[in-house]
């Protein structure tokens, strides 16, 4: 039997399967830990539709776009990084996990810059909103705006963490074609920061 | 071959879990054995519940006579608040599923432990954490919200309450490892033989609890996060003066909290239904109604929370949508009251404490049910929203169904957890004083609310002063009834007779492995050839009804 | 029940191919949303198409950079519960704002204009009383 | 039988029509689920005397339900359910919908206390009063956090949102006195913040609110004036104001209406206030003069006896000086300006 088969399982492909499954459960979790966020961003786009928009078209939306193609790419070479590993490619997997890093790296950066032009321009949640729309729309969409980018943003320097370290350890060797479910897992953990911000980019930038 | 393997494990097992691999306090704190962990989850949460239960007592004290009795409203205020936060996110909701839930779960499907042993015990270092943390913020001052937290006032008090709502947002990721957990040891560890139609309806309970427990909890980590970020930076997410809509709070925290009820309250289920076939000695009464009716509360619970909003300003019509709702909520668990009646005809059936503690069970949770769905009918809600009624109705549903079910579990587990019996004379005694004493606590209140009395109140108009006394006296009745339990089942620790592997004659999956359990809870693993409800005679075999002791098969 | 699609199955053949493509896919949907949020369509159309758009995408990761096509049904199970819940939770409180007696909402949202909130208040009500200073 | 069963149930009188159709819902469930309890415990019973076990070692037979027993189980009690609900919820989608032609009063909770305004100006704290048999609609805010304005006697509590309105109704039958709780969890004085609806005769409230419409405007006319010239009162109340200062009047009596130690002395004067003895006296110069001689004598219900007498250690000038300063105190005037929305400011940041 292969080392990595805790006592209580009976097959790594069993254990695979545990693990897989409890990682989807976690992700469900993260799915309704933004929902909360998402519901709130539904409420005050509806009461403050005219605010919304306009504080939407506000953003830099180029920024938004570049990292929507950014994290994209991202996911898709952490995908080939896995597809790698299958094939028992650790070397590649390495590399192509530092690339997907690298590409988390430039949307931070981008995000950096973007937050950087809001503070700026005071555009800032409740009490230090100093932007140009009247009323409480400008200021409740800027706090939406904040929490869930920040949130996402923390989501991408876990989400860098674990790729660093899971590629670090895929580098040297210690998974293998057949026993590579953690290098499935952190990709999954990538996806899922991906599909959110697939659904963040419009609701923000776009509409 | 598995029928005489059955029939013969040892009366008390040398080398259990409690001694094995050591005894020291190391490596139990180190320990990855889900019963250990179960046991630690246990001793934690029946400190918590000491901690509560004086709370709840010195605010029944409080309130024997109006205005200032023994302390004055400040402290009242925290009180309340402290009283709601230990026993809801410290006692109620992991006591069961993470205490009797891991020591059984695994057992329960033949597995040798948890599919995640080291997230497991993670998640008991994780619930220490929050503890401590709102401990602490209690200690350094306390928080005057009421468990609620209702905003605006929650973002503007000047009491403590950022650290409990942390205490509190820590809490629930050790609710959330723990019910994942749960999950996947049931999809990927059932032993061979044991099929979706032959677990324990113990574990379909706990597994309806847990799917709850990972779709509701994130969502009140997100909200309680919302309050500390408004109490300390002002963003204004739930501040009116900022446009914000203190009603969205209420929406996100009972899209968790009404779901939390059922985390409290399916468990309890779980344990009766176990319960009430072991002592009725009979299979249980539609198996699959059973079973499902815990997936549907942990599905449709999820519909229903706006019946908390009845009078906060929320629309008539989304009033409409969540009391039709709430009605069907209610029918699940009228499947389950009929099928544990049902179960009953025919049976054979043994009047020792858990069963005791199973009439109780279903006497609170009847009217703790049907008053909850009177106070779904809307109009009759307005009249009750924020009185005693209601403190009445949730602490006999959540409270007294639950309370009900962990003493059951305590006696009827008592010696597969430690090997040894309680006394049975004095747990009978403990079980009648803590049902009557519950009941005459908060029969009053019902009437209390009828008549008017606001929740949450400090003092009071002198005409209800008369039921307020009668409560703290049936109060005084379950805490006396508390302490003798306490007595005789740490006396039983040591001077308890030996219990043997299955002194109830139950046919459930856990009673076919020795007391205490061996480290794998299972030396040679059975065949789970017969049900874990199944106690009618199978054809061709001589003597197919286990007796009280014996464990023939 | 529903154990047997698994890794070892899976891992026999490579999946570059169809991770490609599903990322030109992406690529292009992404360009799609973001050049038709150009021309601004009015109203909630524009908001059902950019969701349409973004639910299409989002599909795409969850079936094939997630691999949830060829995994075994919980997995899928779970992340469909977890969608149900996340509509329940958007809808029900907006659906509350949007049928609530108007003045209940904030005064300067734009669903209840001034001419409805004057209706209501058939007078106007008085202006509420400047509170003296209170310490 | 309702009256039997009203006070077997411990609720209050009926204050209006709707209280009645609530109260007659309340017994309906209150009776089916008395009988469904008695059926369900009763089969327990008997199955447990029936089957108690008689010896060890028992055998039992395996019982499953046909598929009517589980359709009975879901059918019934779902029925009976939705009954209630089909009951229930048109009775409160009434109390949502105020008929045509109500009388608004405007409620305002304010940590802890309640005030009520009516159209053209009229106010007061803590004491709403109301015209027999005609309908009122209330329109309810905050100014602070979320109270909730209950009457237990109406069947009705509606929460009171800060910055918002809500709205509720109702036609109160009886003239009496009836207490307003706040119901939602608002703080130190939440149990305190008490109101009292008064339900008047409708020629009484007539003549109360005219009277009330022309104190307002005379009040109006003086603060107009008031810039202009100094009024011939105004040495006399600031000589009051500087005794009720000096001799430490303020420390215990508030002048913006906030509970303290003693009675506020905004709109005391004329005030109705219930003794501890459970008198009801109207708070005039005479017992405002009493009170400071000899403050144990009528001591006002809710509070201590905790005041010193200033016998002797006021002149009568000054008491007289005093007692001026009070009758001054009246909630400012509330103009009927255009439709505003009730005012909350963003909480402050710590």
């Amino acid at each position: 039997m292969h080392s990595a088969v805790a006592h209580h399982f009976e097959s790594l492909e069993k254990q695979g399967q545990a693990q897989r499954l409890g990682m989807w459960l976690f992700l469900a979790t993260e799915v309704l830990l933004f929902t909360a966020l998402f519901a709130a961003y539904g409420v005050y786009r509806y009461l403050y539709t005219g605010a919304f928009s306009q504080a939407s078209r506000g953003l830099e939306t180029w920024m938004g776009g570049v990292n929507t193609f950014v994290l994209v790419t991202s996911s898709f070479t952490v995908a080939m990084g896995l597809d790698a590993i299958v094939k028992g490619k650790n070397k590649r997997t390495g590399l192509l996990f530092g690339l997907s890093i690298l590409l988390g790296c430039t949307f931070m950066v981008l995000k950096g810059f973007e937050y950087r032009h809001h503070f700026l321009h005071a555009e800032l949640p409740g009490p230090f909103y100093g932007g140009p729309i009247a009323g409480s729309g400008g200021s409740m969409f800027f706090a939406l705006y904040f929490l869930i980018t920040g949130l996402h943003a923390f989501h991408v320097l876990i989400g860098m963490t674990v790729l660093g370290v899971i590629g670090a350890r895929t580098w040297l060797g210690k998974y293998d074609a057949e026993h590579h479910v953690p290098v499935e897992l952190a990709g999954l953990y990538w996806h899922l920061v991906d599909l959110i911000w697939i659904f963040v980019f419009p609701l923000l930038y776009l509409i | 071959m598995s029928q005489h393997l059955e029939s013969s494990p040892p009366v008390y097992a040398e080398r259990n879990y409690l001694n094995t691999p050591a005894t020291g306090l190391k490596s139990w704190l180190t320990t990855l054995d889900h019963k250990r962990i179960g046991v630690m989850f246990l001793i934690a949460t029946l400190f918590f519940f000491a901690v509560g239960g004086l709370f709840a007592m010195l605010i029944r004290i409080e309130l024997l006579t109006p205005g200032p009795t023994i302390m004055d409203a400040m402290t009242y205020n925290r009180l309340f608040t402290l009283h709601g936060v230990v026993m809801i996110f410290l006692f109620m909701i992991p006591a069961i599923p993470s205490g009797f839930g891991n020591f059984l779960l695994p057992i329960m499907v033949g597995a040798k432990d948890v599919a995640f042993p080291r997230l497991n015990l993670l998640s008991f270092y994780i619930y220490l954490l929050g503890a401590v943390i709102a401990l602490g913020g209690m200690i350094y001052g306390g928080a005057d919200t009421g468990w609620t937290f209702y905003t605006p006032y929650s973002t503007t008090t000047t009491t403590k309450v950022v650290p409990i709502l942390l205490g509190a947002f820590i809490l629930g990721f050790s609710s959330i490892l723990t019910g994942l957990n749960f999950i996947v040891t049931v999809h990927t560890l059932r032993a061979p033989g044991i099929t979706w139609n032959k677990l324990p309806l113990f574990v379909w309970s706990i597994y309806g609890t847990s799917v709850i427990q990972i779709l509701a909890t994130p969502v009140l980590g997100m909200t309680l996060l919302l309050v500390a970020i408004e109490h300390a930076f002002g963003w204004g997410i739930f501040d009116p003066g900022r446009g914000g809509d203190p009603v969205l709070f209420q929406h996100f925290f009972w899209f968790y909290s009404h779901p939390a009820v059922y985390i409290m309250v399916l468990p309890a289920m779980a344990v009766i239904s176990e319960v009430v076939c072991a002592f009725s000695h009979k299979n249980i009464f539609g198996y699959k109604a059973v079973a499902y009716s815990s997936l549907g509360i942990a599905f449709v619970g999820f519909f229903t929370w706006g019946h908390h909003l009845f009078t906060s300003g929320q629309s008539a019509f989304n009033a409409g949508i969540f009391g039709v709702l709430s009605m069907f909520v209610g029918i699940f668990t009228a499947i389950k009251i009929f099928n544990w009646v049902a179960t009953m005809y025919r049976g054979s059936i043994s009047f020792k404490t858990p069963f005791l503690y199973f009439i109780g069970f279903l006497f609170f949770l009847f009217f703790g049910g049907m008053t909850g769905i009177a106070l779904a009918t809307v109009s009759l809600d307005i009249h009750w929203q924020d009185t005693y009624f209601v403190v009445a109705h949730f602490h006999f549903i959540m409270v007294g169904s639950t309370i009900m079910a962990f003493l059951a579990a305590l006696h009827y587990w008592w010696p597969k957890i430690t090997g040894r019996m309680y006394n049975e004379r004095w747990g009978l005694v403990g079980a009648t004083l803590v049902v009557s004493g519950f009941v005459f606590t908060f029969l009053p209140q019902f009437l209390l609310g009828n008549e008017g009395m606001p929740r949450r109140y400090f003092n009071y108009p002198e005409r209800f002063q008369a039921l307020n006394v009668a409560s703290t006296a049936g109060a005084s009745v379950l805490g006396i009834g508390f302490l003798i339990i306490l007595i005789y089942i740490l006396v039983s620790l040591k001077y308890g007779p030996v219990a043997g592997p299955n002194p109830w004659g139950s046919r459930g999956y856990e009673w076919l492995t020795p007391s205490p359990p061996p480290l794998e809870n299972f030396d040679v693993l059975p065949a789970f050839e017969r049900g874990p409800h199944e106690y009618h005679e199978l054809p061709g075999s001589e003597s197919a009804a286990p007796g009280a002791g014996t464990s023939h098969a | 029940m529903s154990d047997h699609t698994s890794a070892a199955a899976t891992a026999a053949h490579s999946h570059a191919g169809r991770y490609l493509v599903v990322w030109a896919a992406l690529m292009a949907l992404t360009a799609l949303t973001w050049g038709l949020s150009t021309i601004h369509i009015p109203g909630l159309a524009g908001v059902a198409v950019a969701l349409a758009i973004a639910m299409v995408k989002g599909t795409l990761v969850a079936l094939f950079f997630m691999h949830l096509w060829d995994q075994p049904g919980p997995n899928r199970l779970v992340l469909v519960t977890s969608l149900v819940f996340v509509a329940v939770l958007v809808t029900l409180p907006l659906l509350d704002n949007a049928t609530r007696f108007p003045l209940a909402n904030p005064p300067d949202a734009e669903t209840a204009p001034q001419r409805i909130r004057d209706a209501i208040l058939n007078e106007g009500p008085p202006a509420p009383a400047h509170a003296p200073a209170h310490p | 039988m309702n009256e039997f069963l009203r006070k077997l149930l411990f609720l209050p009188p009926q204050l209006s029509q709707h209280a009645r159709d609530v109260d007659g819902l309340h017994f309906f469930v209150i009776i089916t689920t008395m009988v469904a309890g008695l059926l369900i415990f009763a089969t327990a019973l008997v199955f447990m005397i029936r089957y108690r076990r008689r010896q060890e070692g028992e055998s039992t037979p395996e019982v499953q339900p046909k598929h009517w027993h589980e359709a009975v189980f879901v059918g019934v009690p779902l029925a009976f359910f939705l009954l209630w609900f089909a009951i229930g919820y048109p009775q409160y989608v009434e109390t949502t919908q105020p008929p045509p032609g109500a009388m608004d009063v405007f409620v305002q909770g304010k940590k802890w206390m309640w005030k009520f305004a009516y159209q053209g100006g009229p106010s007061s704290l803590d004491v709403l009063r109301v015209p027999v048999g005609r309908p009122v609609r209330l329109l309810i805010t905050s100014r602070d956090v979320i109270h909730s304005f209950y009457v237990p006697e109406l069947r009705l509590k509606q929460d009171a949102l800060p910055g918002r309105y809500t709205q509720t109704w109702f036609q109160a039958e009886q003239p009496g006195r009836y207490q307003v709780f706040c119901a939602e969890y608002c703080g130190l004085s939440h149990s305190g913040m008490l109101a009292e609806l008064v339900v008047l005769p409708a020629a009484e409230f007539d003549a109360w609110i005219a009277d009330q419409r022309r104190g307002e405007a005379r009040a109006q006319d003086a603060a107009l004036s008031a810039g202009e010239q100094a009024l011939p009162g105004s040495s006399i109340l600031e000589q009051g104001r500087r005794v009720a200062a000096d001799q430490g009047c303020l420390k215990c009596h508030s002048v913006d209406g906030t509970r303290h130690i003693g009675p506020t002395f905004i709109d005391l004067y004329g005030r109705q206030e219930k003794l501890t003895t459970g008198e009801v006296i109207t708070a005039d110069e005479a017992y405002l003069t009493r009170s400071m001689m000899d403050p144990a004598a009528q001591l006002v219900a809710g509070y201590q006896n905790v005041m010193p007498s200033f016998q002797g250690r006021m002149t009568p000038p000054e008491v007289a000086a005093v007692v001026e300063y009070i009758k001054s105190l009246k909630t400012p005037a509330v103009a009927a300006g255009p439709s505003e929305g009730p005012v909350y400011e963003p909480t402050p940041r710590k």
